[in-house]
């Protein structure tokens, strides 16, 4: 298994206030890494790093060996980088369709096939049935939905989720889920940021937590299920 | 969510608004194309119609809307004065006055159709409507040089009268066939402004050495200030500042402050009303006056001069073509006519009534020509016959050289003095002496 | 490109009926006025899909494409004028100049987001206005009469019949329409339409945005300016007061959103009602002052207010009232 | 020199800041950018006027009436037309507002004409010439009471409930609406202030300027550049916007060229937008 992001000491400051300290980790290929942490931890600070949707105050951060941070956002989707907003930027004019087809065009030149894969992920991520409506009418499940199909319609090697299970109930909890072990197995390496636990715990080869901008602890779901510092921070003492 | 509300609440308008749309479309389409249709007119000429017609069908372009508005709706009524004393009896003693209608044309009467005159790109828009839908002989107006040459493109293009007063030498210049200018260009205006200058040092020594400019940037102040810079190197006066100043300027501040500096003994400006306006106030409020402030024309020569700046305008001097006080007994009787029965009490302006004279004198070449053929017109202008002792402008009468300037025409200048136009210059015509230097604010 | 326009059927016979009866219409009208309307109908066509592709497509809404506008005709003016040489050389000259205004502008400007973009490409416009006021070699506010009567018609673009410059403005605004259609389907166009829904979602799919704004606002800049250049030749008398005033740029604007912003057809069906009506109320209420523009206003007023997706919006629901920019 | 260009500019840069606080109230509250500012100066210009002539108020005494009466128009055209148009896009807004000004102005041609109309006798005229600064009073007294509406704008909007509500509505109509602010009502309120504003700035400006429907349009354009200037929804960034325009006006066109000044104002905004793309106190 090879490393296939490589963060190091990438550190965010915003003004006065500390969002990201000294955060090192790695990602291996094709493993699934849960980010968890309490709100204002850093969390969706770093994927805007990590996307450079704003520039690393200082650290470097490298995608198969290649130094990435002082890329613009969209070279690093090129490098192949997909992210979700946390909260849903659709296309709102647009489509479902024409969002997703939007993303699929970079990748590929000939439109027979580009059309034809747009297809298959509107369907993948179960929109088939809304593909002709317009972006800003659907309701937040299928926005957020429709976060995933336009990341993975770049063909990703690396795809950054943001809480795309936040808000959802536990039947398009179980849906999501499953979207995400299918994307797994499509050989996409996974970063997701996650509030809920259960989550987490059972799609995650290894959890990342963060508190206060800096990383509180990083091992297997059982390892961090047992870690007593992540359960005094995060989890608030309660174990579970 | 707004946008299907927005739809719902569209959804009873939009079938009206199309109403109105083909409306406006058909309408359009009515009015411009309308006879089309008729086979017969097809073959007529312009001028075939137009005999026909039971009118001679003059176009008249007047600023209808914008900051020149009113001096338009002044013209207009000027207009409407020479049309009448024409198409109806009229003790007027001027030629086609008494009888109704043009004589040689079997009492023919004139009809005006006016245009809008907004920027010169309307100006060729409303001349094409003039001449082509309403089958105008020629186009009269209120033009600026930079109007007139785009109306001349469409005048020359379907051979139709121009007479315009744009004072622009360069109109007389391109060659034009059909275009015509009864009265002075800009360097005659200008020549005589230095004249009468010269003409006070030699009388009354003003000891006046120094001049300033001061020309708004649209084609009339650009062409003034050229003008004006050669005849000062020609009559020896010193230009201690010439300015350009932003015709949409919010203030003149900095304009006036830089003329403080210099001090000039006479001042020659070449504004729209708006700006003269602006110009005193501001001279007024940072206490400054010049020795003279001469204007060439344009806002200088504006009934609105008085109703705006009252006190204020006294002693201000503006180069002119014509005036009240002309000691021609006609003068009098038309601004009587006119102040009483279409302008409402409003004294006669010189810029006015040589727009009105346009008409008048095109419907004159009509006469004389008996018949409408645009080209019979034009050599009828070429050799006009008017009895002298009928004039009611200043000059022998007419006679106009192949560009189609009447050289007969003179350029005076008047000031005002207790509340009206006064002519100081030349002595042949003045009646007043001028008043250098004017007093400041006191 | 002919498999994208003839893909859609629908388009494509309307657009090939419109041609037709654009085509022969000259033979009925025997009015050069009506002609005259046509022809500046065809102008405001090319002004309005020039400046739909920046403001309809990538929602940067410029007030200020009077600049390209002054540039083009300028450009064609003095070529003429000092040069004789032929506007159909000078032409290219001018979308060349105003492609490198635009880029010039577009470094900083196109960074403004909203009705700072707005306004700041009105100061620019200004600017552009005072500066060729003040240019002597430009005939600065004095304006360039470039009437040539020596050199053959053909040379000059300036033809004394009507007809001719009817059928060489609707060939370019073919052109331009085939071509923004073109556009419309391609990856362009996609691209265009992402970055004005959200510039931050079309970044995270790889779009490269500065690039993609500024290819449009290059390409109508260059429209705007051949629309100039038509238009220089058409009267042949220009000064920045008939090329560059602010309401030139308005009613630019104007053009797309009444006929429907972000649509191909709309700057078309736009510009045909504007024209149609201005040049109207102009001939019928200009005697007394100011009524023509007061009811041109409370036209405008109604249309825009309930049509928001513009006149075309009627005929496809989907778009209706969708181009929230 | 220097000083008389400084009060000058003082006095110029007042009146702009004056629209220019108009055009950032609604761009800051209702995010429309008004094209017809310009045409509610022209229209506080007239209402003077005819006090003037009719009752013979001194412009200055008729500044509380004009703001009454603007108030009540801009809360009207708030009604009829605005509030309908902000269902629709941001442009078609700005076009709307733009078609209003042109009906406006060519409407009050067709009732007054564009005859030039000038507020002859005024209550204090003349002028102290201390011999570094001229000072007239025609204009002394207009800059006073310019800079006290000011204040009482910045009053009203800091400190009084409307004032608040309606901060709160521009910075989120959403959780303002959750708090219990009308939004709506907040929405015309701001509307007839900044007509009310410009009405004031055409009373004031009526005391030493000419009178004409069209008289609006040279002032909107340096008006809503004055804004962006500033900087967005910032009401003192708009006056500081309109200040430092009056300034940059006097000295380029005393020290520069008159022909020209426009271009240095222009050019001195688009580089500071381009390096403050929020303009200079924009949030």
């Amino acid at each position: 298994m090879s490393v296939i992001l490589d963060v190091r000491h990438a550190t965010k400051r915003f003004g006065g206030l500390m969002a990201n300290e000294d955060i090192t980790f790695q990602v291996q290929q094709g493993e699934v890494l849960g980010v968890v942490g309490p709100n204002g931890a850093g969390k969706t600070t770093l994927f805007n790093s990590l996307s450079n949707f704003h520039k690393l105050t200082s650290g470097e951060i490298f995608f198969e060996g290649k130094r990435i941070n002082h890329l613009q956002p969209y070279q690093v989707a090129h490098l192949g980088i997909a992210r979700t907003f946390q909260i849903p930027q659709a296309m709102g004019e647009m489509t479902v369709y024409e969002n997703v087809l939007v993303a699929a065009m970079g990748k590929d030149k000939d439109e027979k096939r580009t059309e034809e894969n747009t297809r298959l992920t509107v369907a993948m991520c179960g929109l088939a049935g809304l593909t002709d409506k317009m972006a800003k009418s659907l309701n937040v499940m299928q926005k957020k939905r429709l976060e995933i199909a336009r990341a993975i319609a770049i063909k990703p090697k690396l795809l950054l989720l943001d809480e795309t299970m936040a808000g959802l109930t536990g039947v398009e909890r179980v849906e999501a889920v499953n979207l995400v072990r299918r994307i797994h197995q499509m050989g996409v390496t996974i970063l997701m940021i996650e509030h809920v636990m259960e989550v987490v715990m059972n799609v995650s080869d290894r959890v990342m937590v963060l508190d206060s901008g800096k990383v509180l602890a990083v091992g297997t779901p059982e390892e961090i299920g047992d870690n007593d510092d992540v359960i005094q921070a995060y989890l608030g003492g309660k174990k579970m | 969510m707004m946008f299907k509300k927005m739809e719902k609440h569209s959804a009873e308008w939009i079938p009206l608004l199309i109403g109105i749309l083909l409306f406006v479309t058909v309408l359009q389409v009515a009015k411009a194309g309308g006879r089309v249709t008729e086979p017969s007119e097809e073959r007529l000429s312009k001028e075939q119609q137009a005999t026909e017609a039971e009118e001679v069908i003059i176009g008249v372009l007047l600023p209808m809307s914008g900051t020149q508005a009113k001096a338009g709706a002044e013209v207009l009524a000027a207009v409407e004065m020479f049309v009448d004393i024409i198409n109806e009896e009229s003790k007027i003693g001027i030629p086609l006055a008494e009888g109704r209608g043009l004589p040689n044309l079997n009492g023919k009467k004139i009809k005006i159709v006016y245009g809008d005159l907004k920027s010169a790109d309307t100006a060729l828009s409303e001349a094409e409507r003039l001449i082509t839908s309403e089958a105008a002989i020629g186009i009269c107006g209120m033009f600026s040089s930079a109007t007139t040459k785009t109306a001349a493109v469409s005048t020359e293009k379907y051979k139709a009268i121009l007479i315009s007063e744009g004072t622009s030498p360069s109109l007389t210049a391109k060659g034009y066939e059909y275009f015509f200018r009864i009265f002075p260009d800009d360097t005659m205006y200008v020549r005589d402004t230095y004249q009468f200058l010269e003409n006070l040092n030699e009388m009354e020594d003003a000891g006046i050495r120094t001049v300033a400019f001061v020309s708004e940037d649209t084609e009339f102040g650009k062409n003034i200030e050229v003008i004006e810079r050669e005849y000062a190197e020609e009559f020896g006066f010193d230009v201690v500042e010439n300015i350009t100043y932003s015709s949409n300027a919010t203030n003149l501040i900095s304009e006036c402050l830089k003329i403080k500096k210099a001090d000039p003994d006479v001042l020659m400006m070449s504004s729209y009303i708006s700006d003269v306006i602006l110009y005193m106030n501001t001279f007024k409020q940072i206490d400054y006056m010049p020795g003279m402030i001469i204007g060439q024309r344009g806002g200088f020569m504006a009934s609105e001069l008085f109703t705006a700046l009252g006190a204020d305008a006294e002693g201000l001097y503006s180069t002119s073509a014509w005036a009240l006080d002309l000691n021609l007994p006609l003068v009098q009787e038309l601004n009587e006519l006119y102040k009483a029965e279409y302008s409402g009490g409003v004294d006669l302006i010189a810029d006015v009534l040589k727009c009105a004279a346009d008409v008048y004198v095109l419907s004159l070449a009509v006469n004389q020509a008996g018949s409408t053929d645009v080209d019979a017109i034009k050599s009828a202008m070429h050799n006009l016959k008017y009895p002298s002792d009928q004039l009611f402008i200043s000059g022998k009468g007419f006679t106009f050289d192949e560009a189609g300037q009447n050289n007969e025409g003179v350029s005076l200048i008047s000031q005002i003095q207790d509340g009206k136009y006064q002519t100081v210059y030349p002595k042949e015509l003045k009646n007043i002496d001028a008043i250098y230097p004017v007093p400041g604010w006191e | 490109m002919w498999k994208v326009i003839t893909r859609d059927k629908k388009f494509c016979t309307g657009f090939c009926l419109a041609l037709i009866v654009a085509m022969i219409l000259p033979v009925f009208i025997k009015k050069p006025f009506v002609m005259h309307i046509l022809i500046l109908v065809c102008i405001w066509m090319l002004l309005g899909m020039g400046w739909n592709i920046i403001g309809g497509y990538a929602g940067q809404i410029s007030n200020g494409h009077a600049l390209f506008y002054g540039i083009g005709a300028y450009t064609c003016g003095i070529g003429m004028y000092l040069f004789k040489i032929s506007p159909w050389i000078m032409m290219w000259a001018g979308m060349v100049i105003s492609a490198l205004t635009a880029i010039i502008l577009g470094g900083p400007l196109l960074r403004l987001k909203g009705h700072y973009f707005a306004v700041a490409t009105m100061a620019a416009a200004e600017c552009g206005r005072i500066i060729f006021l003040n240019l002597d070699f430009v005939g600065g506010a004095t304006g360039i009469d470039f009437l040539n009567k020596d050199l053959p018609a053909w040379y000059t673009m300036q033809f004394t019949e009507k007809e001719p410059y009817y059928y060489i403005f609707l060939c370019f605004v073919v052109i331009v329409f085939l071509l923004t259609k073109v556009m419309d389907g391609s990856k362009l166009g996609y691209y265009l339409r992402a970055i004005k829904s959200n510039e931050d979602s079309a970044q995270s799919v790889g779009i490269n945005t500065t690039k993609y704004k500024m290819l449009a606002y290059i390409f109508s800049a260059v429209i705007v300016s051949l629309a100039g250049s038509l238009y220089a030749n058409y009267i042949q008398y220009i000064d920045p007061y008939i090329l560059m005033p602010l309401n030139i740029s308005m009613m630019i604007c104007l053009v797309a959103v009444m006929g429907g912003i972000g649509t191909v057809v709309g700057p078309v069906v736009g510009a045909f009602v504007m024209t149609v009506i201005s040049e109207w109320t102009r001939s019928t209420f200009a005697s007394i002052n100011g009524f023509d523009l007061f009811i041109y206003g409370v036209l405008v007023i109604v249309i825009v207010t309930y049509m928001p997706g513009g006149i075309v919006s009627i005929f496809n629901k989907k778009k209706a009232g969708c181009e929230k920019v | 020199m220097i000083i008389q260009c400084i009060f000058e500019g003082l006095i110029i840069g007042s009146i702009l800041a004056m629209i220019a606080m108009g055009i950032a109230l609604i761009w800051g509250v209702m995010n429309v950018l008004s094209f017809a500012q310009g045409e509610f100066l022209m229209l506080g210009m007239y209402i003077a006027f005819y006090l003037n002539q009719k009752l013979d108020w001194d412009p200055i005494l008729s500044i509380p009436v004009t703001m009454a009466v603007m108030f009540g128009l801009g809360v009207v055209i708030y009604k009829v037309l605005i509030s309908r148009a902000l269902k629709g896009p941001v442009l078609s807004q700005r076009l709307i507002t733009f078609a209003l000004g042109m009906v406006l102005a060519n409407g009050m041609l067709m009732l007054v004409s564009s005859e030039f109309r000038t507020i002859k006798e005024v209550m204090f005229t003349g002028t102290v010439n201390l011999d570094y600064l001229v000072v007239s009073k025609e204009k002394l007294v207009p800059l006073i009471s310019s800079m006290t509406i000011t204040a009482l704008l910045f009053w009203f909007i800091n400190k009084t409930r409307y004032g608040k509500a309606i901060r709160a509505t521009a910075m989120e109509k959403d959780a303002a609406e959750l708090v219990g602010i009308d939004s709506e009502k907040a929405y015309m309120i701001a509307f007839g202030i900044s007509c009310g504003v410009a009405g004031a700035a055409g009373c004031i400006l009526s005391y030493y300027y000419y009178i004409t429907p069209t008289v609006g349009s040279g002032f909107l354009l340096f008006g809503v550049i004055a804004v962006a200037l500033g900087g967005f929804g910032s009401i003192f960034g708009a006056f500081a916007g309109g200040i430092l325009m009056g300034l940059i006006d006097v000295f380029a066109g005393v020290y520069f060229n008159t022909a020209l000044k426009y271009v240095v104002v222009c050019v001195v905004f688009m580089l500071i937008v381009s390096f403050k793309p929020k303009g200079l106190f924009g949030k």
